[in-house]
């Protein structure tokens, strides 16, 4: 349902078309997956169309192989990519620390189901803290997007890349089974062909007498190799917390309540500001749409003018906690937890908003 | 300006399809849309639900609460579904399989012998468009002509040659809604 | 006489029964069952031995066989 | 008029839970024939059914047995667990083509060369059926599948693995074989097959495997009936029918299909 | 090098062995694992031990079958343990997701090491969020554990059993490459025939006229369903949070500073304690003793009263976040973060003490 | 008298980092035919090195190519991304028994059934070397480690797995052969099939395998020399070299000890 | 009292099992005590070290920064760590390997000639034993008898063959001490 | 006249190459490299043949043979 022009144009197409082709436009070239609902659609849709365009689709054995096969191509200097849901996503564990640690930049996909274990494929975003704060062993970190909307999917994924270059490391966008499956009206970037970014890192064949030999590793033995190694990591957190934090903001200027939430949370909770004058309070939502880097600061400054927080997340209390670090007990934090797949109603929220209202004594409906 | 409609049926009904055809027109139509499908686990049968969101504002929540329409396609959805309806909400039913109206406060009810329709115009693949076509012309968000637009837009090409059989079951739906209007 | 029993309420109407039946003795229904199935009947009272081969291949498991 | 007798009793060791299969879909069949299995060995109350991912994976609520659902591919390990704890349990898993020979291949190789006391049900379908008809690791060459559009190619996606043969050269195991789920006579000899294969467990002497070349009409892109031949007219050719090994005979032998 | 008598006494034993000894003593009979530095020593001595006592060791082919035969014994109603070094749990997050949505009980340690990546095999605590923010994708947690001496290893181990049943949940010991292969006076808890506590969950043969089909499972189509289990799951959190926190204080009544830290660190801070009076500031640690549930009370409390809190870690900042959700912006938080194997001397950490009683204005020598 | 001339030079494609092998250890021999090989070959500068988790995981410091370190048992995946991004890059993973056959099954598996085009140098010394001589999937059976403390039985750990006759079971590999780092015969002719199996990657063949039956004595807690005995005389019997398979030529044949 | 003991040499020397075996003497006269190693990752060679606390108080960090002994027993080691020692800390040296001492300023230094001890008394295995019993006399934490009886018990019977060896290297060592003093 | 240069600080004294030399013109010698090792040393230069049987089995690639 994709189609490919010179010129931006609109689409009806599904969050996991739009992710993929998102991918291409980033330029991607290299894909390897293991199917898994619900995202399916991601790995069909490369395999249709990465080898027309001189790409690479390969079905890895598993969410292991598929990681590590990622890896493979990342040190061979490609633009790589693989997607999965939360279950895969574990699998990957260890080989995102290695990737982390041997510095080498590839986007993943996570399309959050809900959990834990097999659970079931409807929409979650329990796997909040297995993006912001897994990638397995050690301090390595995901840079984490959070798209909510199939063009935000599309844009983000596309623009992945660039941030995966940028700071060395991986980008997981992280959405749901909802944003995975809905189609929405989406702005396709073109497909073109990217100059690759130079990677003087990157192993493959090559000349001696233009550069020496590469190796990519993650091994290092002597303790003050291994910590610098850390420290230059966390210095390009540092970075990428000044350079590509990213938030967006939605309501009243001089909200009694502020909403927190991201992806298809911060959806409802649109609604819910829409609605706001249902319950005579007023509402500014804050959505994150990077939680790794964390827009804290925004957070932080409306806390201090609001009289509470209301955070709404499909999880039991994990993106509170970014929250609550950031509000830094500024102003109460209360949480509005589904989980499941069960989603709350604008209503619900609303109802919740009055509750909040009542508890820090702001007069409401 | 927002309308909310839900869909409800069993695999097979073409529910889904249906939903998106809705949405791409609505899109075309410059509304902002969007389409929420939720699958049963099993990969045939199981119940087949979708919402469809049609609004000039933001979309927002694609989900809904209480739908301002809703198009049900068999007696199981009818059952389950059709008390979520909003007050004084649009209820299109399928009234070749639900026999049972579902009792609806306060609704505008049409009922669209769909199957009936389907066999008349000799196309079992149309009793969806019977539906859609009776829900346009009752909300007049949109009009059946712009469903029958995505459709083309949408449907491969070697489908096209549904295309009559398809736009006249829309306008027979849109005919009973006239009619019950 | 041997007797075949078909639920035809469980029957997903695959045809692998009426396809495998020795003896033809069976067909499917233009009814539809709850689930819109179309299930398999005993066309034919007098072809069926009771060989139960209908229910050895019946993926559903809606087949009984008397003897 | 002798009295009349129903003479193929619904197996005690399927629940009255609806299958929630396609219609036509094999996965059935082999449910029946495990069940019929059980109770023909009486061992209901002891079995343990690993159900793991893919179409069969509601398999621990259609077997009337206690039950335990497996992480993809990981049937095999989590079996040991249980068998370890519990020898004198009866412990089979039911695993997909996708499940057993793709992410679980680590598992089944292991298993089997441990000569684990389990006895495995293995549906060859050529596809990932329950997640929309992906390539698996048996698909045949040329075949078009959701992820090999253009037919499963060497040079993309590699060669279909015979795991029946793969397996066969461990010492493990004690009971290897493939049957077809196809026409009357092959389930005939599938089902001696999986009576074998518990049995061989029953007598404590190790792993046992029967596959079962199975249909995914939905994914073929067939009618049921149609896919019925392709496994026996086209698999087959693939993957040959045979009776690995036997513990029990000390035989090896071409499963005959007009037994 | 373990010594197995009726009564309790003191052998001089590696952390490792006392780990599998703890293991032993709290009942374990069933031990599955994959080799793995600095921890080899624990399965060495489950082989070598367990088999003597009916028991069963096996090697799995990998984390991911040796999780997975966990998950089956749990299953089957053993007490069952498994122990490896961060990679080797990073491979496990998906079936440690099982278990925790099947709701099963097993221990599991954590002898972690540098990282990200293969890293190295020395002391880190760099798997602080693997621990209490892992377990794989969806919202379960594991009960986690921070002994700081061998002792601790060995009691721990011993008494996570009980935890793990009581809770229906899996039992997280998080130590370290040092702890792991330091040697120290340890008193051993005899072992006995503990007898299992009642499982009727637990597959396994039965006689179907006293108990009905038992059914271990993590999938949950319906999204009510999963979401109760969720809402279970939760409330046992709670209710542990309640039971079993724990935590050591030492130091001064009318501390100006309070240090936090766990495990290896918190026997460096139990030294500058030891050695306030040459930075002339009063001192107390708090030492958790699980770190979740976390003892957000006692540090709450004392962040109260004190003018600035010095977490130290062997990681880049996790740790100081669940110190910081404590606080919650009651006195100013400060880290110490060394990694890749290098810790701070006491002395490093006395320095750091000075500094930020300089940025709080405490008078420090 | 005629100029004196150096018969074996110090191979280019190994690094003048000295080797940390136990004294005797036969990973340096393993290390310098293989690069004996790429020198011949004339493919350093195209060559990349996949060192993977066991003894020989320093090996990106030994051999003087591009390098990627692999996670545990990975090594073929790794291979598998970077080979399809360069195909004209020549890839070899060198991998243990540990790595190779017990963690690191699925992936070897796969690689082979898809005919992956690099070389795998896979050394079977039957133990965990660096994580001090635990089983392996090769350990013989009675064969003490660390971990099998009363010797290797089938009761409790299964059978040794030979990874060479599981893999010729597959369609993908297009060179296949195990060799022995015994007597001076041996390396002979196990030089003579890695370079076999890296003429079948640069003709673009597939996938291609070396087993090297290899000494660790550390573990097997014998004198070094004893150990390259126990190879010969004792390794030898569970694992017969052969070559299995030769695209190339299209033979499989015993290998000739004597030539 | 807090005695942090640090020892160092090549792989086979048996610094770790010498360090154990004081850790283990230490407990037995009742003080608190910890031992760590530091391996290095190649499985032979490459350098040993171990650090062994003994106190009446806690023993709190088990690593130390600034040694109050050393034992070293190659030239890296020396070279390597000797200038860590605490200030009037005593430096029990293997002299038969270590032919430059390393220069420390204010420190109670103990040259044993520890291979050559072994090689007097026959027994490669004792060159350790020799250095902790001058280590012993040195700083009256422990006797050489703690140390031998300490080997006693963690020895397994089938080495007990070699204590007199033993024990008589401690000896050597300790009598070196009592003469430097 | 061959000859066999041994690297005396890179070897390992593991004793491949005195095991596995056809004439025997190989032994280990009494001293020890800086890492401890006693070194193999050429015993008899008039036993070598140069055949490099020796460097082919060393595994510590320390041996160089010249002819
Ligand atoms: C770790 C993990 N990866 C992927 C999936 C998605 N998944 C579910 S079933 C399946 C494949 C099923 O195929 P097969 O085993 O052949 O069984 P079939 O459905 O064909 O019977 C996959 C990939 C999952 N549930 N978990
Ligand atoms: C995921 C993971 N699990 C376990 C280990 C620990 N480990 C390192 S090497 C090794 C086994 C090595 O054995 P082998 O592959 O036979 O090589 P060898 O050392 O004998 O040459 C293991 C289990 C690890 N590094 N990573
Ligand atoms: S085989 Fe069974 S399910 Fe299929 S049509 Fe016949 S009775 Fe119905
Ligand atoms: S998708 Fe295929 S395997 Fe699954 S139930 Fe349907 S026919 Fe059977
Ligand atoms: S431990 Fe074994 S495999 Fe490793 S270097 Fe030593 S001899 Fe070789
Ligand atoms: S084979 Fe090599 S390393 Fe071994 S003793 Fe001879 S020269 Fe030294």
């Amino acid at each position: 349902m994709s189609e490919t022009a010179d010129t931006r144009k609109s689409v009806f197409i599904s969050g996991n078309e739009a992710t993929a082709e998102g991918g291409i436009a980033g330029g991607c070239r290299h894909f390897f997956g293991y199917p898994i609902t619900p995202q399916n659609e991601i790995p069909e849709y490369m395999s249709e169309h990465l080898p027309e365009i001189g790409g690479v689709y390969l079905q890895a054995e598993s969410e292991v192989a598929a990681i590590n096969m990622v890896y493979g191509a990342a040190a061979a200097g490609a633009r790589v990519m693989t997607t999965s849901s939360s279950p895969g996503i574990a699998l990957m564990q260890e080989g995102l620390s290695y990737m982390l640690g041997s510095e080498l930049p590839a986007v993943f996909v996570n399309m959050v189901r809900g959990g834990p274990g097999l659970g079931n494929i409807a929409a979650a975003q329990s796997d909040y803290w297995l993006a912001t704060r897994g990638a397995g062993h050690g301090d390595g970190r995901c840079i984490t997007l959070t798209p909510y909307s199939v063009q935000e999917l599309h844009d983000f994924t596309a623009g992945a890349f660039e941030i995966a270059d940028r700071y060395q490391n991986i980008v997981m966008v992280l959405a749901d089974a909802i944003l995975a499956t809905m189609m929405e009206p989406c702005e396709l970037i073109p497909r073109r062909d990217l100059p690759l970014p130079d990677r003087p890192y990157a192993v493959g064949p090559h000349d001696r007498s233009e550069r020496e030999r590469n190796i990519i590793n993650s091994l290092w033995i002597d303790f003050d190799v291994m910590e610098a190694v850390n420290l230059r990591i966390e210095e390009r957190y540092t970075r990428a917390g000044e350079e590509i934090t990213d938030w967006e903001e939605f309501g009243s200027d001089d909200p009694q309540i502020m909403l927190c939430a991201y992806g298809i949370s911060a959806r409802i909770c649109e609604s819910v500001v829409m609605r706001a004058d249902e319950a005579g309070v007023r509402l500014r939502l804050i959505r994150p749409r990077t939680v790794f880097p964390f827009p804290t600061e925004p957070i932080r400054r409306w806390a201090e003018r609001v009289d509470a927080t209301l955070v709404v997340e499909l999880s039991m209390g994990q993106f509170v906690e970014d929250v609550r670090l950031a509000v830094e007990g500024s102003c109460p934090v209360e949480l509005l937890a589904r989980s499941g797949g069960n989603m709350p109603t604008p209503g619900d929220v609303l109802q919740k908003v009055r509750e909040v209202a009542r508890h820090v004594g702001v007069a409401a409906k | 300006m927002r309308e909310e409609l839900f869909m409800a049926g069993i695999g097979g009904q073409g529910v889904n399809l249906a939903g998106q055809f809705i949405g791409r027109a609505g899109m075309d139509a410059g509304l902002n849309v969007s389409w929420v499908p939720i699958y049963s686990p099993e990969v045939r049968g199981g119940s087949s639900t979708c919402t469809i969101v049609l609004t000039d504002r933001r979309v927002a929540s694609p989900t809904s609460e209480h739908p301002t329409s809703m198009v049900l396609m068999d007696p199981t959805a009818a059952r389950r579904f059709a008390a979520n309806l909003t007050t004084g909400g649009l209820l299109v039913i399928n009234s070749s399989l639900i026999e049972e109206t579902p009792k609806v406060d306060d609704c505008r009810l049409l009922k669209v012998p769909a199957n009936d329709i389907a066999a008349e115009i000799g196309n079992d693949r149309t009793v969806n468009m019977a539906l859609i076509g009776a829900w346009a012309a009752g909300t007049e968000v949109l009009t059946a002509e712009d469903v029958a637009r995505s459709l083309r837009e949408m449907l491969p090409e070697r489908h096209h040659v549904h295309m009559p059989d398809n736009e006249r079951a829309l306008e027979r739906g849109a005919e009973i809604a006239r009619e019950t209007r | 006489m041997p007797r075949v029993v078909i639920d035809a309420e469980i029957c997903k109407g695959c045809v692998l029964c009426v396809e495998f039946c020795p003896r033809d003795a069976l067909e499917m229904s233009d009814a539809t069952n709850s689930r819109g199935h179309h299930p398999a009947v005993l066309r034919d009272d007098e072809k069926c031995t009771g060989c139960a081969v209908c229910a050895l291949v019946c993926p559903g498991v809606c087949i009984e066989v008397y003897r | 008029m002798a009295e009349e007798k129903l003479i193929n009793r619904y197996p005690d060791a399927l629940t009255d839970v609806e299958m929630r299969y396609c219609p036509g879909c094999t996965h059935g069949t082999a449910h029946r024939l495990v069940a019929e299995v059980i109770d023909e060995l009486g061992v209901r109350d002891r079995t343990v059914t690993i159900a793991t991912v893919g179409c069969s994976v509601f398999a621990y609520e259609y077997f009337d047995t206690d039950a335990v659902q497996a992480a993809h591919g990981r049937g095999p390990a989590v079996a040991t667990g249980i068998k370890r704890v519990h020898p004198d349990s009866v412990v089979f898993t039911y695993q997909g083509d996708g499940d057993l020979a793709s992410i679980g291949m680590g598992e089944i190789v292991h298993a089997a060369a441990r000569g684990e006391n389990f006895t495995v049900i293995f549906i060859n379908n050529a596809v990932f059926g329950m997640t929309q008809g992906q390539m698996a690791p048996t698909t045949l060459m040329g075949q078009k599948t959701t992820t090999s559009p253009r037919g499963r190619t060497a040079e993309e996606a590699g060669w279909p693995i015979r795991v029946c043969e793969l397996l066969d050269t461990l010492e493990g195991p004690a009971f290897i074989a493939r049957e077809a789920l196809s026409t009357p006579q092959r389930i005939r000899s599938a089902k001696r097959s999986i009576k074998r294969a518990f049995e061989t467990q029953l007598a404590g002497r190790g792993f046992s495997l029967v596959e079962l070349l199975s249909s995914c009409w939905t994914w073929w892109d067939m009618e049921p009936v149609e896919a019925i031949y392709h496994i026996e007219n086209t698999m087959t050719e693939h993957f040959p029918l045979r009776i690995f090994r036997d513990c029990l005979t000390g035989q090896s032998e071409e499963v005959d299909s007009n037994a």
